[in-house]
């Protein structure tokens, strides 16, 4: 105790004592230190046009804060945190929305600018929307989800009115007006750097923000840093209280969570969830956990092939998944679980829900016999590199636990940029994954990751008519709006699902992000990335 | 001399051609698939094909390799998929970032590692000896990133000593205008003192843990070679001839055993660029070691070719500069040449 | 045979410059301490030359590294002391033995070009050892050193300041060695085998040069080497150790007419000079037990072994230029670029004959008889062996040819020429394994026989060379190149390396063993006193080609090509 | 290789085993370095024999509930994430790392050794050549070549061994070729070959067994090497395959913990290495004193 009480008062001593390093800022920094946020992360943007090829994910995240979109979601309170709120909207770029039977028409605030001064019109909107139908990829994709996918939908009224007509009735159509995708970018501007081989000057927004929003990226130094300055000019909402956004990568875990210790960065991103326990213990830095909505990391089980043909193999394999040792050690706590639901529970509607498989290692043993591999068999498991913290320690717990019902197992790791790939393929016989859907809605889920025709996210392969029904059901249930009907489709398919096991969720996964205490002003969205706009350092 | 490093560079030709067929070979053979990757999350098989038409990746390999060193020739590296910039930019922009870090980490490594070796030969067999190769060996034992990471751990997280390693300059000083893209030389030329102090306190721990790394085989090499001419006559003659220690150790000794570290420092300096890679990993350097290990693991072919290009030109250059100085220190290779 | 009365030579009376009493010297191995240098005592007087001669490991080196200090690591002065001017060297402090190394006494070592810092300019290398030891100011520091360098006859002292020591030939280089060491005008001058390596006629420039400075300035001078006639010649008094004791001191004139000690009579019988048998080089007792040299006369009418008809080798002159031309190999060498080391030759050797082949270094001699060899390809002429041109085989496959058994060699060093990982049964062995058909059975027996035959005790046949000594290994190689019972060997300074006691056996054993089994020999040599003991005949090479040849006794006492009788009188002559 | 002829009837082999055996002590008392290097190796061997056997929990199976525990007398050197014991799984990992290890050295011993000796030995075409190969790797920063090796390839064992070899090769051909160089001309080769040897038989009879000693110090610095680059590997998630122990993806997977306090998770997969390869550097200094004529007092 007395040697710990030493170190501690030496270390500080030698803190003190150091010579006004570089981490001391000296006062003329002070003021600009104070008016910008330090934000830490693993991995940079790629491309800061949400409608460019291949633009990853913290590409979103600069697309989310320099451009402004029609519509946006207001917050609710979910356990202390603002959480977005599904089913409210908020004007954004638009002053004011009229959603009719098969179309919907938004008025433009008139005071709306682009970052160049060039006001923002209907035809930009246009534009804008046509381009994120036309582009390909991932876009293009997001908007058909929706049912938005020919430019024909979009008509200009006037230079301010605006409006979508609906290919058919969707309740996602409004919601997806509302996500990253249909951004509004400045058109005079983008046409004016798009060339004939590249018409929508996909080259020009790489690298360039053309938006309304309320910061401009002023440098990015790929895999180093994005610089962000505030547009003074906003009027898509209240003017945010940062002046500048200074978005450093740090690729190494350990670096990133001393700098947050040390008071150096501001805001970490996507904590590891034992930093997060740790810190929070700690209680030097505010830190808030969220579970991501509409997502669930799954053990994915290929049909087609044999022995995940048979359900009952699957079934098996469920039940020797170690799921409250992957809580406790992998993910030290923090996260909802998706197993274990009590027998006698109903099933719910709502998505993700808990199935009520549980570590059982004899049901599992005699579920494999009667498949007919009383002695178990050997497969291999793969997992994305890119997120090897909790994959690979996930991986080993199941290896172990499936080599006690005779199930031999190799790990596979698979480098991220090859993980798409062998997704795609849809030939691994094992492996986990996590899926998330930006529109928080379970048929929405299901359609991608369970529906037989086969989309990209059904890495199983998985196909069930009846499934099938009870999905397509829910779907024109929820269009005209018949609740009960609805919700018996909703039940189907989970149910469905669940006995047939071709993926066994296993938890939501949480968001972490952790800031210094002075910072305040976190919001939860749909695509769980940060939005400046709201933050606020004291 | 100068057609002396005519005809030098000519001899380095063939071993150019062969990292250009090797790298593009090996970037070939890497499993990912480009087109897939930046097709997005969600993307059709069409989609996914038409990514690769556009890339130029449907082409046989041979019409490829053609295509590749066609570019090559004027000057264009082809552009980064992941980042979406021109290589050759990419390449300009962080190659100071690298040959700064790995420069000073190289002579930082000479200022202790020569006198070491010096020392531990001169002192042949005693206890200074142990010691030196002791620790220059513990040294180069300790993968770079841990080493790296350790230092991090007491310098910065400990003892709040060394500023946040985030790179080059902490998020609030700014960059020195762009002469040589050396900010240590940038700043010094602008007087801009306060840059000065930041870019070096930045570099000292990541050069210190590239030091560490190279600390033994330049100190081993340095005692070998000075064991090796300690032991010669003219050595014997010039101590007998009563001249004093200094000056048979320095002038005599010294001089000829530089011969043989000075062949082996591009040897180290190959090494370094390796380990560097790591290095730039664990402080977040914005340098073209960590550019090309992003691009390898993500499949991004044109700036793994570009960066190892770019190394072995720097490679070859480097091993000329060595051959020129080796012919300063030693006039027989010089009327040779 | 230079020498001059030198009357300031005070043997006795006055103080000596250097008085050596007792030294032990000691070096720590491996194997414990062992005493190199005995209870030795030296005194040499002020202006007196002093000769220590002796075998290789008789002491004489580290005994002058005692005086000046410069032992190894390893050794130690044990016991004893060393006074110089009346000053207890082995008591001074280092900076004191600093001011006198150079200053006071100076030395001079083997290997000349060795000697000097390769990469440093030999004016400089002169200027630090002024410099150090103050002998002139900075301003004037550079012509001091150009006066240094032509006080040792160094033609162009200007021009050769600014020389490197590769740029110097091996007599020049030991000249700017001397410089060094006389800058300062020491009183003491200690020269360690300074002549070794170097060939006779540089040999004698160089010792009448330093004896003629020494004796100018009244320096004290110790001369180290083996060679006792060098001794014998140059110097006042000798010195004779061995195994690291004094066996002998006694004047020069006295010591070869009157020697006290057996193991100096021993060395003496053994040192090659005219008038003299083989068989006189071995001590008494063992040259009247050897039985009598045959004296089998060649057969003029019976078809010679070997003809050699306008033999050519040529090299082409090293430089990058013709590296990158012959690397693609499109414009042929340039005529000026070729170097020819050996300029059409022609010569004979009869079967049972034994011819010399003598010259200095770089004449030839060694490529002539690699072609002969078939170690390397000639450019053109032809080696007619046997009747057959084996000079047509190329060198690459004429090592697995049944040809190849019929001409053997003895080479040079016997350390460099045997496998250090094979033992010397192996070696001997490994001809007859490649080349003839014995079965495994009687391979020992046969090495045994070998060995038997060449004096080699039965013992050392199962060890490695490093557990052998010089004259064993010399035997060795005796044996294996004897193994296959070839027609001629070429014996390439068989003796080179050895002690001369050893090379008196070897000598003779070489002999018996031609008389025994009717070989003929080429024997290569430097040493025309050795060549006069061993061969019927003698070829004398010069710059590739050969100035004379004809029966040894002629060439000997009658040579008729100038640079014959330069070579002749250039052997040191010990006054006998 | 070496041909073995049946011609030693008595104890002369037992005398100079003898005396490599008594240099050996000499040069490790000589040097206590030296003397402390080779005891380790024998540690290092001795584990990577025996380790499975010895260790006291089964290094894969996990205890989530004692899941990053410090040292302590029942786990001395701490628990990981997953609970697993890592004094157990540092000890075991001891034969996967020595495997990469001898097996890099050995293939390149096999590609980069022959090769050297083939070019330094002939000359000409064969020399031009294995140069030029050996210089264009060399060319390549070495470790990313190894990366893009093993990417390529794939994440196995057999791979990172293959990278490993690959990326030495030109050092062993630098020191084969210049050793097989300067006894292309030695008196022994010339007498071998007057002895009726062809090419071949000399190279492998005589030159081979000649440089053997220098290329022992290679060697052993080319297997602290691999070890380094595997570990290297696995930082950047190129390594083995989990949950095979192996010490640098230990460090690797470790190295997220030292900030967070559990720095043993880290440090002692690292001391093992370090000491592994310290071992194997010193190793080679102390084999070339071994073989270094000039010591050969």
């Amino acid at each position: 105790m007395k040697r710990r009480e030493f170190l501690k008062k030496a270390t500080a001593l030698a803190a003190t004592a150091a010579v006004p390093g570089p981490s001391v800022i000296n006062s003329a920094k002070a003021q600009s230190r104070k008016e910008t946020l330090l934000i830490v992360s693993e991995s940079g943007p790629n491309n800061i046009d949400i409608h460019g090829v291949g633009t990853n994910v913290p590409g979103y995240e600069v697309s989310w804060n320099c451009y402004d979109r029609l519509i946006s979601h207001e917050m609710k309170d979910v356990n202390g945190t603002p959480y977005y709120d599904r089913d409210k909207f908020k004007m954004e770029l638009a002053e004011d929305m009229n959603v009719g039977d098969m179309s919907a028409t938004f008025k433009l605030k008139k005071n709306a600018k682009f970052q160049d001064g060039t006001p923002v019109t209907a035809k930009d909107v246009k534009w804008s929307l046509d381009r994120s139908v036309s582009v390909g990829g991932f876009p293009t994709f997001q908007m058909s989800a929706g049912s938005l996918t020919k430019p024909e939908q979009f008509v200009v009224v006037d230079d301010n009115t605006f409006r979508i007509d609906f290919a058919r009735k969707d309740r996602l159509t409004i919601p997806d007006v509302a996500t990253i995708v249909p951004c509004i970018i400045n058109s005079e501007l983008v046409k004016k750097n798009a060339t004939e081989k590249d018409p929508w000057g996909l080259e020009y927004t790489k690298q360039n923000t053309a938006g309304s929003g309320a910061y401009k990226v002023t440098s990015w130094v790929p895999g180093t840093e994005v610089i962000m300055e505030r547009n003074d000019a906003w009027v898509g909402g209240k003017l945010p209280e940062t002046k500048k956004i200074i978005w450093r990568i740090v690729p190494s875990a350990g670096n990133r969570r001393a700098l947050l210790e040390r008071g150096d960065a501001d805001i970490s991103y996507d904590l590891p969830n034992k930093d997060f326990v740790e810190l929070k213990s700690a209680g030097k830095l505010s830190i808030v956990s969220t579970p991501y909505s509409n997502g669930v990391q799954y053990i994915g089980m290929n049909v087609t092939q044999p022995p995940f043909n048979n359900p009952k193999v699957r079934q098996a394999v469920a039940y020797a998944i170690p799921y409250q040792k992957i809580m406790d050690a992998v993910l030290f706590g923090l996260a909802k679980p998706s197993f274990g639901a009590a027998p006698d529970a109903p099933t719910q509607v709502a998505w993700p829900q808990a199935t009520k498989y549980n570590t059982d290692i004899a049901k599992a043993k005699a579920l494999l016999a009667e498949a007919g591999f009383p002695n178990g068999f050997e497969t291999t498991i793969s997992f994305d590199l890119g997120f090897a913290g909790v994959n690979e320690p996930l991986c080993v717990l199941v290896q172990e636990s499936l080599a006690q019902v005779g199930i031999k197992v190799s790990i596979n790791k698979i480098p991220g940029a090859n993980w798409r790939t062998e997704l795609n393929k849809k030939t691994m016989p094992l492996y986990t994954n996590v899926f998330s859907g930006w529109l928080d809605y379970p048929e929405y889920f299901f359609i991608w990751c369970y529906h037989g025709k086969n989309s990209i996210f059904n890495t199983m392969s998985y196909q069930s008519a009846t499934c099938d029904a009870f999905i397509d059901g829910a779907v024109t249930a929820a269009a005209n709006g018949d609740k009960a009907k609805y919700e018996a489709d909703v039940k189907g398919m989970v149910d469905t699902a669940f006995a047939d096991m071709p993926r066994i969720p296993l938890y939501q996964p949480y968001v972490n992000v952790a800031m210094q205490k002075n910072v305040t002003g976190y919001q939860y969205w749909f695509h769980r990335r940060l939005d400046y706009r709201t933050f606020v350092k004291g | 001399m100068l057609t002396t490093i005519g005809k030098r560079l000519l001899t380095v030709l063939p071993t150019l051609i062969g990292v250009i067929i090797v790298t593009f070979l090996l970037t070939r053979a890497l499993p990912g698939d480009p087109a897939a990757y930046f097709a997005g999350p969600a993307a059709s098989k069409e989609a996914v094909e038409q990514i690769r038409v556009s890339l130029g990746l449907d082409k046989p390999l041979p019409e490829q390799f053609i295509r590749y060193v066609k570019d090559l020739t004027q000057g264009n590296l082809g552009n980064s998929l992941s980042t979406g910039r021109p290589v050759t930019t990419e390449i300009v922009s962080r190659l100071p970032a690298s040959a700064e870090l790995t420069l000073l980490g190289l002579i930082l490594s000479m200022m202790i590692a020569v006198p070491l070796g010096i020392l531990a030969a001169v002192k042949q067999g005693s206890w200074i000896d142990h010691t030196c190769r002791v620790v220059a060996t513990a040294g180069v034992s300790l993968p770079v990133f841990f080493t790296g990471l350790l230092l991090v751990y007491v310098f910065y997280y400990i003892l709040g000593w060394s500023p946040a390693p985030i790179g080059r300059l902490d998020a609030f000083t700014s960059a020195p205008p762009n002469y040589t893209g050396f900010y240590l030389i940038d700043s010094l030329v602008t007087g801009n003192w306060e840059t000065f102090r930041a870019t070096l306190s930045q570099l000292i721990l990541p050069a210190a843990t590239l030091c560490i790394f190279s600390l033994a085989p330049i100190a081993r090499m340095t005692r070998a070679s000075m064991l090796a001419v300690l032991a010669s006559e003219f050595v014997r003659t010039a101590r007998a001839s009563g001249l004093d220690g200094r000056t048979v150790i320095i002038t005599y000794a010294f001089r000829n055993a530089m011969l043989p570290v000075v062949t082996t420092l591009g040897m180290v300096f190959s090494f370094l660029l390796g380990a560097n890679v790591l290095v730039e990993k664990v402080f977040a350097w914005p340098g073209i070691g960590s550019y090309a290990v992003e691009a390898l693991l993500q499949s991004d072919f044109a700036p793994v070719q570009g960066f190892v290009l770019t190394m072995a030109v720097l490679y070859v250059l480097l091993n000329l500069l060595i051959d020129i100085l080796y012919g300063v220190i030693d006039p027989r290779v010089r009327l040779e040449g | 045979m230079l020498k001059a009365p030198t009357p300031e030579v005070d043997v006795g009376t006055a103080l000596p410059l250097l008085d050596i009493r007792n030294l032990t010297v000691e070096f720590a191995t491996r194997r414990g301490t062992v005493q190199a240098v005995k209870k030795v005592n030296i005194t040499l007087a002020k202006g007196e030359t002093l000769g220590i001669v002796g075998e290789s490991g008789s002491g004489k080196s580290v005994t002058s590294y005692a005086v000046m200090r410069i032992l190894d690591r390893a050794g130690s002065i044990a016991e004893g002391s060393v006074l110089f001017s009346g000053l207890d060297l082995r008591a001074a402090p280092e900076s004191e033995m600093r001011d006198l190394r150079g200053r006071e006494m100076s030395m001079i070592f083997q290997s000349p070009r060795l000697a000097l810092n390769p990469i440093r300019k030999i004016g400089h290398q002169i200027e630090d050892v002024l410099l150090q030891h103050a002998q002139v100011g900075n301003e004037s520091v550079a012509d001091k050193a150009i006066e240094v360098l032509e006080q040792v006859r160094i033609a162009r002292p200007k021009e050769r300041y600014h020389a490197y020591p590769f740029e110097l030939s091996g007599g020049m280089c030991q000249r700017v060695v001397i410089a060094l060491a006389l800058a300062c005008r020491p009183q003491l001058l200690i020269a360690d085998e300074p002549t070794t390596g170097l060939d006779v006629t540089t040999q004698k420039a160089v010792m009448d040069l330093v004896v003629e400075l020494t004796r100018e300035r009244g320096m004290s001078t110790i001369l180290i080497t083996h060679d006792l006639g060098l001794a014998a010649a140059y110097c006042d008094k000798v010195v004779v150790m061995e195994k690291g004791l004094v066996v002998e001191t006694s004047p020069s004139e006295t010591i070869f007419k009157a020697p006290a000690h057996a193991y100096t009579r021993k060395l003496m019988r053994a040192t090659p000079r005219p008038g003299i048998t083989l068989r006189d080089l071995l001590p008494e007792d063992e040259a009247a037990r050897a039985r009598p040299l045959a004296n089998k006369p060649v057969l003029a009418d019976e078809a010679p072994l070997l003809v050699v008809e306008n033999l050519v080798k040529e090299y082409p002159r090293k430089g990058v230029s013709t590296s990158i031309k012959k690397m693609f190999g499109t414009t042929p060498v340039p005529e000026n670029e070729v170097f020819r080391a050996v300029d059409g030759i022609s010569f004979t050797i009869g079967r049972g004959e034994s011819v010399g082949l003598v010259g200095e270094s770089g004449c030839g001699k060694s490529t002539t008889s690699m072609m002969l060899m078939r170690l390397i390809d000639k450019t053109s002429g032809t080696i007619a062996f046997g009747g057959e041109d084996i000079g047509a085989i190329p060198a690459r496959n004429f090592a697995t040819l049944p040809q190849r058994k019929k001409i053997q060699m003895v080479f040079q060093d016997p350390t460099d020429s045997l496998n250090p990982r094979f033992t010397a049964a192996r070696a001997i062995a490994d001809p007859l394994l490649r080349l003839s058909d014995i079965s495994r059975g009687a391979l020992r027996a046969k090495c045994e026989e070998l060995a038997t035959q060449v004096g080699l005790p039965l013992q050392f046949l199962d060890r490695f060379p490093h557990q052998l000594s010089g004259g064993q290994k010399a035997r060795v190689g005796i044996a294996r190149a004897i193994a296959l019972k070839p027609d001629l060997i070429i014996l390439d300074e068989p003796t080179a390396a050895l002690d001369v006691s050893v090379q008196a056996v070897v000598l003779n054993l070489l002999q018996d063993l031609k008389d025994e089994l009717g070989m003929s020999y080429l024997f290569v040599s430097h040493d025309l006193n050795v060549v006069r003991l061993l061969c019927d005949r003698v070829i004398v090479m010069n710059t590739g080609r050969i100035v004379e040849q004809g029966p040894t006794q002629r060439v000997m006492e009658a040579p008729e090509a100038a640079y014959t009788r330069d070579l002749l009188a250039a052997i040191p002559h010990p006054p006998v | 290789m070496t041909e073995t002829v049946t011609i030693a009837p008595v104890a002369a082999p037992k005398h100079s085993s003898n005396s490599v055996l008594s240099h050996a002590l000499y040069i490790m008392k000589d040097n206590p370095v030296t003397g402390l290097a080779f005891g380790l190796f024998a540690l290092i061997a001795l584990l990577a024999l025996f380790g499975p056997y010895i260790v006291p929990y089964d290094p894969l199976a996990s205890n989530t509930a004692q899941a990053l525990k410090a040292p302590s007398m029942a786990h001395w050197f701490g628990t990981d994430q997953l609970g697993r014991d890592i004094f157990s799984r540092v000890i075991v990992a001891t034969r996967l790392d020595f495997i990469i290890a001898i097996a890099s050295v050995i293939l390149v011993f096999i590609m980069g050794g022959f090769a050297g000796i083939a070019a330094g030995f002939f000359g000409g075409w064969t020399d031009r050549i294995v140069s030029r190969i050996a210089d264009t790797i060399m060319a390549f920063p070495l470790f990313v070549l190894a990366m893009g090796i093993v990417a390529a390839l794939g994440n196995t064992v057999t791979n990172i061994v293959i990278a490993t070899a690959i990326v030495n090769f030109p050092l062993y051909v630098r020191v084969a070729r210049a050793e097989a160089n300067v006894r292309r001309e030695a008196g022994f080769v010339q007498a071998a070959r007057l002895s009726g040897n062809g090419d071949y038989r000399i190279l492998l009879a005589h030159i081979l067994p000649n440089i053997m000693p220098i290329m022992m110090v290679q060697i052993s610095l080319t297997m602290g090497y691999a070890i380094l680059n595997a570990a290297g590997l696995s930082f950047i998630g190129l390594g083995v395959k989990p949950p095979t122990p192996e010490w640098g993806i230990m460090v690797a997977e470790g190295a997220a913990n030292i900030i967070s306090g559990e720095w043993w998770i880290a440090l002692f997969p690292g001391a093992a290495l370090m000491i592994a390869v310290f071992t194997f550097n010193l190793l080679g200094d102390g084999l070339r004193d071994l073989v270094d004529p000039q010591r050969r007092t």
